[in-house]
């Protein structure tokens, strides 16, 4: 059993995926409720994952190594440590809120929809799970076309240009990293120890060039996954256009994928590349932070208004990761290069939890009114007074307040980056004011004042199914911004052993002075 | 007499004749069968190199692979004429000009 | 020459498949319309007997002369001809249906694949210039009638006229450098030739011959610019004959690649690398732009083979026994992919309905889920996006232009994909987004809808699988 | 002996009367839900008084506990935790005995409110989470309290949120709060960076390590005293909360919400929020002049400017709010004047009249069933006599009468300014004794035209706004005289006004001048005016006789004088004094234009900027430029590209022969 954990939870939602599709349109009551076992049976899996997890250690766990293509030394190695178990359980725990959520809304090829989420499900925890890079590559890239086809079939009426757009822009991105990975196994060859396997990459020695070549290719992947400025565009026609369930799952983990990905190969692989160029993402960090946020206070339509805050949140994620490097270099003590990095997984997660909330909101609106559109509601309060409690509460969180999860990953990594520039932290604090307005902005035209048409008017409260999604949400969101410790103590060794990778010198290595920490 | 006239004139020649059954092809607007003539005179260009080669050469193969040419040459334009007649029967036309309605 | 029959084993193959050929002419003079089935039967036996064949004699790295040397019994062969087999044995199963709703159902076809095949033998396991020039054309004649196939469809005429005409071309000029070659070196044999061009003799006068026999090549590949044939026969030609040169000769060009390259002119690889480089660059560019401009089908899958053979070439550059493993790989998943998507095709056409636009399968997801996942695999396949099997032909190809030292072209060939991926993701979402428009009816026989399901999970299974599948690749080539 | 269980019973009892009256408020009613608060508050506040006995009196030594740990990174820790000393003890009496009466006040008051159930959800939510803050022994519970009142003031405000003007104000409150956190909590990054730790105990022990230290400003090679930056930002955070210039904006606009909510959070409270913290954080401020002279400055110009609006306000509940910045304004400058324990004597005393007044206010709007305009108002007194006297009795304290307990804290606070010798004190102590005239004048108009004069209301006045909600509908006029509200109203009214008088005489000799805040509060001896006033200090009374000799005492019976002469005896005089003086008063009225300029420049400018940035750089440049631009590129090319298959067989022909010769010119120029 859990010597196959692992495997179980990719293969599990997959399979039951394929049974779910199998079952066809005719019997989809059956699929519905098939998909939805099949989700909480992982979900459970998750159970023992999270028991039998070895916090105090920053080794690979639950791992399983098995050879897969011989000849080209591809091996199916499985693993999980203190960053990819919380993204596995995120991943089980949305996947059933959206299926949830997704339960009465979809009303054709309700089987396949069921299905294809399942499916993705799998892929995305394969991504986490994977230890050799082009098993990490297969699922990165695999999660493309459910996706697509989710965006595409269930979408909103410009669906096609955005699911397009969506494949395009993050296949391109990824080819680059392709050749970049085939290139690090040809490094691997030549050293005499041919191997795909992440960890191999990460401690292969590499000329500087190489790493700043190998540093974009990647930046190229993850920047767009993530999304950063200025390769962000196709996020907000995504989410647009996807269904309530396809935005939740795009935002709550699909993003979290490319922050993944830097933690995983940019940061360990190309160090000192990633030390030198620092100040660049530290630069689009701010950029994501501010630029964003200030788009995001001029949207008129709820969900790419969410979008742009998703963005700006990423942004935080990179600020992290990369002051993180910067506060590695030359230090006595690397804790605020924990505290960097802490910040922006803490961030992932709870950005995983609230911006699902955030879209499941709109779908619960969308469902009953069929615009996105600001400027349709108004007053929703009065009709709706216990999911406009809930969706101020997520309001808030989404503003960074104290005692739900947003505040915690962004509190860290502000602390963090004043410690290598205080201006960069103001930057990245003017968050607390702009990430407010837009989103209690949002708030006031769409929940509050006279009840403003109609629709508002003829509105029922959310019934029990949204109640149970919204409210686990709610729950998440408080727990953690109640009590971070136990999500921050499962990441420390591994976060530990991250900023140790970060300062091992595979050539000698130069750092902006603007981000040279303060003595 | 085989010191008479050098290899390279032979060369020359053949060289020519495959020159003028190229441009044949491509110059000519007008008729398939004169396609079909630049391509044998092609082959026979060819041909001309690997006799002259061979006799060169003192060596028999070439010649013998010139007899392959020509027996392929022939079932060549054996297809080519029976295409040319399908060609006819569904088109009513022959001509270069009017074979363009696979395109883009 | 021949002391004995024990000195033919190592033919036969040829041997049985010709025996084939004569009983299917023979059985198509005496069986009446009706049964001809049977013909498509004993064909079908007589590749499997051939493949048997193959496979009992192969044997890693031996390799046994034959016919004095005009060809050679090696596993690089016996692997090909294995894989043109296979991808033949399909493709018959698809032509058959094809060719009974289009009312083409003749002997012919049969007599004229299975030559073909026999062409390819020859063109593969040659070690003579005459071998392999006959082979050639034994392939390039079938082909030509292949096309000329449906006579009374005008655009098939044509497009045999045009693939007659450019491919007599083509071999004339592969000659043309062959006399070259044979002047310079004095011999027909690939071996002599090489070791005659090893002691360096002109290097202008080898690079002229050496353009005419890429040249030659190329046009067998389809490489552009060599390439003006291949959207007019595929869209012109009866999908029964398309199908069938749009697959095999592929895997066959391979070995005539081989042979002629790094088999006769190994002192050159640095500058046929090159230019293969070339080709490889402007059949990625040209393939994957104008095939995003098509509405045809059969003509975008035209220009699609175009880009492939783009990625093919990435895969010969330097001429190495992995680098051409990898081109065999990628051949047999792109002949298997192929395939596939002319057969979807073949499996929605009716009299009268070619089913070979791509707005003709809008909304097949709601009418045929099952048929719309086989193309979406093979669509998906062809974009390369793992874990289907065209992903990973990718990588092989990928990795060997890295190891040629042609990061750049790799770089190229990566984004080539992604703007690659657009027409392949068009169809999928013709398919699968797009609401139905007219009844689409799907009653293909048992057979073909079998096989057609095994070729697409095929991606599947091959792209979660493709270790033994490589393994075997390098084993022949190593 | 103060143990865990006892602090959290005082934290929790609130929030758990929260909960219940507000998740499942329907259930319970309304007598459950304003039952469970109170009872929660109720404990809350005996055991704060407990507590403060314990301290106070039987000088039992301060507890620093931690209750559990939030996050543990290395060295790097987040506990939550209490640390209650005497300072603390005293705002947790204080905020824990306003936020009761407010809770009974509010029974009245809000008597026939639809969401009745959660309001008392939010006032105890409130107390919670100012408890949080006060209690605390680390920045990051201080960042929690500090945002959840921001939080609970910004329900509360838009309690009302089918108002416009209300929920205006609430987001307004939030944002400018969000920019006052904004450097509070650069401020707090600041400490963990060179103090390394986030607990109020070693951040203070280690805090002489900063001694001298400088820091690179980033531009210009400018270097600057950390602690002055990090004093200066936490400083930037009281801003926000207590309201002072610029920050003070959202002050006056909050009055749209229910007065219960202006009497607790927005007078006695939430807003006194920021001059606690800058007293807590006393170690750090002493250390650095120059951010406490900007303290003082920044309080001066408040206390002064602010309390001059106040004049020209009608609405009843404006001139209460513009009198709290005037007074938070004295308690900011007495801080920057490192009188620290004078500032929480004016804090706690001012709690107590500044609750009273807008209690009483609230009772008169309700006589006046949701009239607030003064000019609609006059001649209460006999329909309202509670009200009347304690109105009396608050304005009295307020203006700071001898023997009252303003008297004491705001006469202490001038005093200081006048011992200070800090830069810009001469300025701030020329504000704060002109602020103590204009108080006078503001109160004792109000006083006069609710209270007498000619009654307005009898000509019944139907135009404008009444009834901020629905049930109110019918005004007053002669036939619906105004009368005086429930005893839930009337007694919290008594219960403030008692210790309004009182507490001063009582408090002042202890609690400034004995060492009460020995520990809590560190005073630098340079600068210590406590100590200097402190020498002419002989007992209250004395203090009280000398009082009415002062300069201060002089202002006030002018103040008093001018604002009876003209607001009863000649009524008609302002009118004509204000088309007079006509440019003070548009200046005046219009608040020194910092809402204009604000809505202007910072609201409508950023969403303009966000619009631009998003059409033309998102959505011009990226996508239209760029992103589709390169996808119909690639479009036309493949256009172009499909169009050289011409179908024309020599074409074929051609390109093929044209690749032979490119390939040969390859290897010709390769040579």
């Amino acid at each position: 059993m859990s010597q196959s954990l692992l495997t179980l939870l990719i293969f599990i939602p997959i399979i039951g995926g394929v049974l779910t599709v199998a079952c066809g349109e005719q019997r989809h009551g059956l699929a519905k409720w098939l998909a939805l076992a099949t989700s909480i049976l992982t979900l459970a899996l998750c159970i023992p994952l999270w028991t039998g997890f070895d916090a105090s250690i920053a080794t690979m766990q639950f791992v399983e190594d098995y050879a897969w293509i011989e000849a080209f030394h591809i091996r199916y190695t499985l693993g999980v440590d203190g960053f990819a178990l919380p993204l596995v359980i995120l991943t089980a725990m949305i996947t059933v809120l959206v299926l949830i959520s997704a339960w009465e809304v979809i009303d054709k090829l309700v089987a396949q929809y069921f299905g294809v989420m399942l499916i993705l499900e799998g892929f995305m925890i394969g991504v986490f799970c994977a230890m050799d890079a082009m098993l990490f590559y297969v699922f990165f890239e695999a999660m493309l076309i459910p996706m697509f086809l989710i965006i595409g079939i269930w979408g909103g009426p410009n669906r096609v240009y955005a699911t397009i757009k969506f494949f395009l822009y993050t296949f391109l991105g990824s080819v680059f990293m392709l050749v970049g990975l085939i290139y690090l196994y040809l490094q691997t060859v030549a050293t005499g120890d041919p191997s795909f396997a992440i960890s191999s990459f990460q401690s292969m020695p590499l000329t500087m060039s190489a790493q700043v070549w190998l540093f974009f290719a990647f930046l190229m992947a993850f920047a767009v996954k993530i999304p950063m400025f200025p390769v962000h565009t196709w996020l907000p026609d995504a989410h647009v256009e996807a269904p309530t369930g396809g935005s939740m799952v795009l935002a709550a983990i699909m993003l979290k994928i490319g922050g993944y990905g830097f933690i995983r190969f940019s940061l360990p692989v190309t160090p000192d590349a990633s030390a030198d160029l620092a100040w660049l993402m530290v630069a689009l960090s701010l950029i994501a932070v501010i630029y964003i946020g200030l788009v995001a206070l001029a949207q008129q339509d709820m969900k790419k208004l969410i979008a742009y805050s998703s963005i700006s949140h990423m942004g935080f994620v990179t600020l992290g990761l990369f002051i993180a490097i910067a506060l590695a270099f030359g230090r006595t003590t690397l804790d605020a290069a924990h505290l960097a990095i802490q910040g922006a997984m803490v961030q992932m997660i709870s950005h995983g939890f609230i911006s699902a909330a955030m879209f499941a909101g709109v779908g619960v609106l969308y469902d009953r009114v069929h615009s996105r559109e600001i400027s349709a509601y108004g007053g929703v309060t009065n009709t709706m007074p216990w999911f406009a409690a809930l969706m101020v509460f997520f309001a808030m969180a989404n503003s960074g307040l104290p005692g739900t999860s947003g505040f915690v990953g962004e509190f860290m990594v502000i602390l963090a980056t004043y410690q290598a520039n205080g201006w960069v932290a103001a930057g990245a604090a003017l968050t607390l004011i702009l990430g407010a307005a837009y989103t209690l902005w949002m708030v006031k035209r769409v929940f509050f004042g006279e009840v403003a048409n109609q629709n508002v008017e003829q509105l029922k409260d959310i019934n029990f199914r949204e109640t149970v999604v919204l409210g686990s949400l709610a729950g998440m969101v408080l727990l953690i911004g109640l009590w971070p410790k136990p999500l921050i103590d499962v990441m420390q060794p591994s976060v530990e052993q991250l900023a140790h990778q970060m300062t091992i010198n595979k050539v000698p290595r130069t750092i902006k002075p603007a981000l040279a920490p303060s003595p | 007499m085989t010191s008479s006239i050098p290899l390279s004139h032979f060369l020359t020649v053949s060289a020519m004749l495959f020159c003028i059954a190229l441009a044949g092809i491509f110059i000519n607007r007008k008729n398939v069968i004169i396609l079909l003539m630049s391509i044998e005179l092609m082959l026979l260009a060819v041909n001309t190199n690997f006799i002259a080669f061979s006799r060169y050469l003192g060596d028999a193969s070439g010649q013998v692979f010139v007899f392959f040419i020509l027996t392929v040459a022939a079932a060549e334009a054996a297809i080519g004429l029976a295409i040319l007649v399908v060609l006819f029967r569904s088109r009513g036309t022959i001509n270069v000009e009017e074979l363009d309605s696979l395109k883009g | 020459m021949i002391e004995s029959f024990a000195d033919l084993a190592p033919i036969l193959p040829e041997l049985i498949l010709l025996a084939f050929i004569i009983l299917v002419m023979l059985t198509d003079l005496y069986v009446d319309e009706r049964r001809r089935g049977i013909l498509h039967g004993i064909s079908i036996v007589g590749l499997v007997l051939t493949g048997v064949a193959c496979i009992r004699g192969f044997e890693a790295g031996q390799s046994t002369e034959i016919l004095g040397g005009l060809m050679v019994r090696d596993s690089i062969g016996d692997l090909l001809k294995v894989f043109i087999l296979m991808i033949t044995a399909i493709v018959l199963t698809y032509a058959k249906h094809s060719l009974r709703t289009h009312k083409l159902f003749v002997g012919e076809f049969y007599l004229l694949v299975l030559f073909a095949v026999l062409g390819m033998f020859l063109l593969v396991s040659s070690t003579n210039f005459i071998m392999l020039y006959l082979g050639l054309e034994l392939l390039a004649l079938s082909g030509y009638a292949l096309v000329a196939l449906d006579r009374d469809s005008p655009i098939a005429s044509e497009a045999a006229m045009k693939y007659f005409v450019v491919g007599a071309i083509a071999s004339g000029l592969l000659l043309y450098g062959m006399s070259i070659l044979y002047g310079i070196s004095g011999s027909l044999q690939i071996d002599e030739i090489a070791t005659a061009v090893a002691y360096g003799q002109s290097k202008a006068v080898l690079a002229f011959a050496l353009t005419f026999v890429i040249v030659g090549l190329a046009f067998k590949f389809g490489a552009v610019p060599f390439h003006m044939w291949i959207p007019d026969v595929y869209h012109g030609a009866p999908t029964a004959s398309t199908v069938f040169i749009a697959t095999a000769p592929k895997i066959a060009a391979i070995g005539m690649a081989y042979r002629l390259l790094p088999g006769a002119l190994p002192s050159l690889s640095a500058d046929w690398t090159e230019i293969l480089a070339l080709l490889a660059l402007l059949s990625l560019l040209l393939g994957n732009f104008a095939a995003i401009a098509q509405t045809n089908l059969k003509r975008m899958l035209a220009y699609s083979t175009i880009s492939h053979v783009g990625f093919l070439f990435l895969a010969l550059l330097g001429g190495t026994a992995d680098g051409y493993a990898a081109a065999t790989f990628y051949a047999l998943t792109y002949a298997l992919m192929t395939a596939g998507a002319f057969g979807v095709i073949i499996a929605l056409s009716r009299q009268g309905f070619a089913a070979d636009q791509i707005d003709d399968y809008k909304g097949l997801n709601q009418r045929h889920p099952w048929l719309a996942f086989i193309m979406l695999l093979l669509m998906a396949s062809l974009a390369g996006i793992p874990p289907l099997v065209g992903f990973f032909s990718k990588l092989l190809v990928l990795q060997n232009a890295v190891l040629a030292g042609y990061l750049w072209l790799a770089v190229v060939a990566a984004v080539c994909a992604v703007i690659g991926a657009f027409y392949y993701l068009r169809v999928i979402k013709v398919m699968y987004f797009d609401a139905p428009t007219r009844e689409i009816e799907y009653s293909a026989p048992g057979d073909l809808k079998f096989v057609l399901g095994l070729n697409g999970l095929a991606q599947i299974a091959l792209g979660l699988g493709w270790g033994p599948l490589v393994a075997l690749c390098l084993l022949a080539w190593r | 002996m103060i143990t865990k269980g006892l602090l959290l019973w005082i934290a929790l009892a609130p929030l758990g009367g929260a909960c219940l009256a507000g998740l499942f408020g329907r259930q319970i009613g309304r007598v459950g839900s304003h039952l469970a608060t109170i009872a929660g508050v109720g404990i809350s506040c005996v055991l704060s008084l407990y507590v403060f006995k314990l301290l106070a009196l039987d000088a039992v030594d301060p507890v620093n506990m931690n209750i559990y740990t939030w996050m543990e990174i290395g060295d790097i820790s987040a506990q939550v935790g209490f640390l209650v000393d005497r300072l603390t003890a005293l705002m947790m009496v204080v905020v824990t005995f306003v936020s009761l009466m407010v809770h009974v006040y509010t029974i009245g008051y809000m008597r026939d409110d639809p969401g009745y159930q959660r309001f008392f959800a939010y006032i105890a939510l409130f107390t919670f989470a100012m408890l949080m803050l006060v209690m605390s022994n680390n920045f990051l519970q201080l960042f929690f309290g500090w945002e959840l009142v921001g939080l609970v003031s910004y329900l509360l405000i838009g309690f009302w949120y089918k108002k416009p003007t209300a929920i205006f104000a609430n987001l307004k409150a939030f944002l400018v709060n969000r920019i006052g956190d904004f450097g509070f909590l650069l401020g707090i990054a600041g400490v963990l960076a060179y103090l390394g730790t986030l607990d109020y105990a070693t951040a203070f022990a280690r805090a002489s390590t900063l001694n001298g230290q400088t820091m690179d400003v980033g531009f210009g090679g400018y270097q600057i005293e950390v602690v002055t930056a990090i004093c200066l930002l936490l400083f930037v955070g009281a801003m926000g909360k207590s309201a002072q210039v610029p920050l003070h904006v959202w002050l006056p606009d909050s009055m749209e919400g229910p007065t219960p909510i202006s009497a607790l959070i927005h007078a006695a409270t939430m807003v006194t929020a920021g001059i606690f913290m800058v007293a807590r954080m006393s170690p750090l401020f002493e250390m650095s002049d120059a951010a406490l002279s900007v303290v003082m400055i920044i309080g001066a110009i408040t206390a002064f400017f602010m309390g001059l609006v106040g004049i020209v306000q009608n609405d009843i509940k404006r001139v209460v709010a513009y009198s709290t910045l005037s007074q938070l304004g004295y308690m900011t400058v007495a801080l920057g004047a490192s009188a620290y324990s004078v500032a929480i004597f004016h804090l706690a005393t001012h709690a107590f009249f500044k609750a009273l007044l807008f209690l009483g206010a609230g009772a008169v709007i309700i006589a006046m069933h949701h009239q607030q305009d003064l000019r609609k108002m006059g001649g209460l007194r006999k329909f309202t006599p509670i009200t009347w006297i304690t109105a009396w009795v608050g304005t009295l304290v307020l203006v700071g009468t001898p023997l009252t307990s303003g008297f004491y804290s705001k006469d202490l606070i001038i005093e200081a300014v006048h011992a200070s010798t800090r830069t810009g004190s001469g300025f701030a102590y020329i504000c704060v004794l002109l602020g103590v005239f204009v108080t006078a004048f503001y109160s004792f108009r109000m006083l006069y035209l609710v209270f007498h004069g000619k009654a307005r209301w009898e000509d019944g006045a139907k135009d404008d706004h009444h009834g901020e909600h629905d049930e109110h509908h019918h005004v007053v006029d002669a036939n619906h005289p105004p009368k005086e509200p429930g005893w839930v109203i009337t007694v919290p009214l008594i219960a403030l006004a008692i210790p309004s008088l009182l507490i001063g005489y009582w408090a002042v000799q202890p609690l400034v001048f004995g060492d009460f805040f020995a520990g809590a509060i560190t005073v630098n001896p340079a600068n210590d005016v406590v100590a200097k006033i402190g020498e002419q200090f002989h007992g209250p009374g004395a203090m009280a006789l000398h009082g009415l000799m002062t300069p201060v005492f002089g202002l006030l019976v002018l103040g008093f004088a001018s604002a009876t002469y003209l607001y009863l005896i000649k009524p008609e005089l302002p009118g004509k004094i204000k088309t007079k003086l006509h440019w003070a008063w548009a200046i005046l009225d219009y608040k020194y234009g910092f809402d204009a300029f604000n809505q202007k420049v910072f609201a409508s400018g950023s969403v303009g900027l966000g619009r631009f940035l998003w059409r033309w750089t998102d959505q011009g440049l990226i996508d239209g430029v760029l992103v589709n631009g390169t996808a119909n590129t690639i479009k036309r090319l493949a256009l172009v590209v499909r169009r050289m298959q011409s179908g024309l067989l020599y074409h074929y022909a051609f390109v093929m022969i044209i690749g032979l010769i490119v390939i040969m010119a390859a290897f010709a120029f390769a040579r």
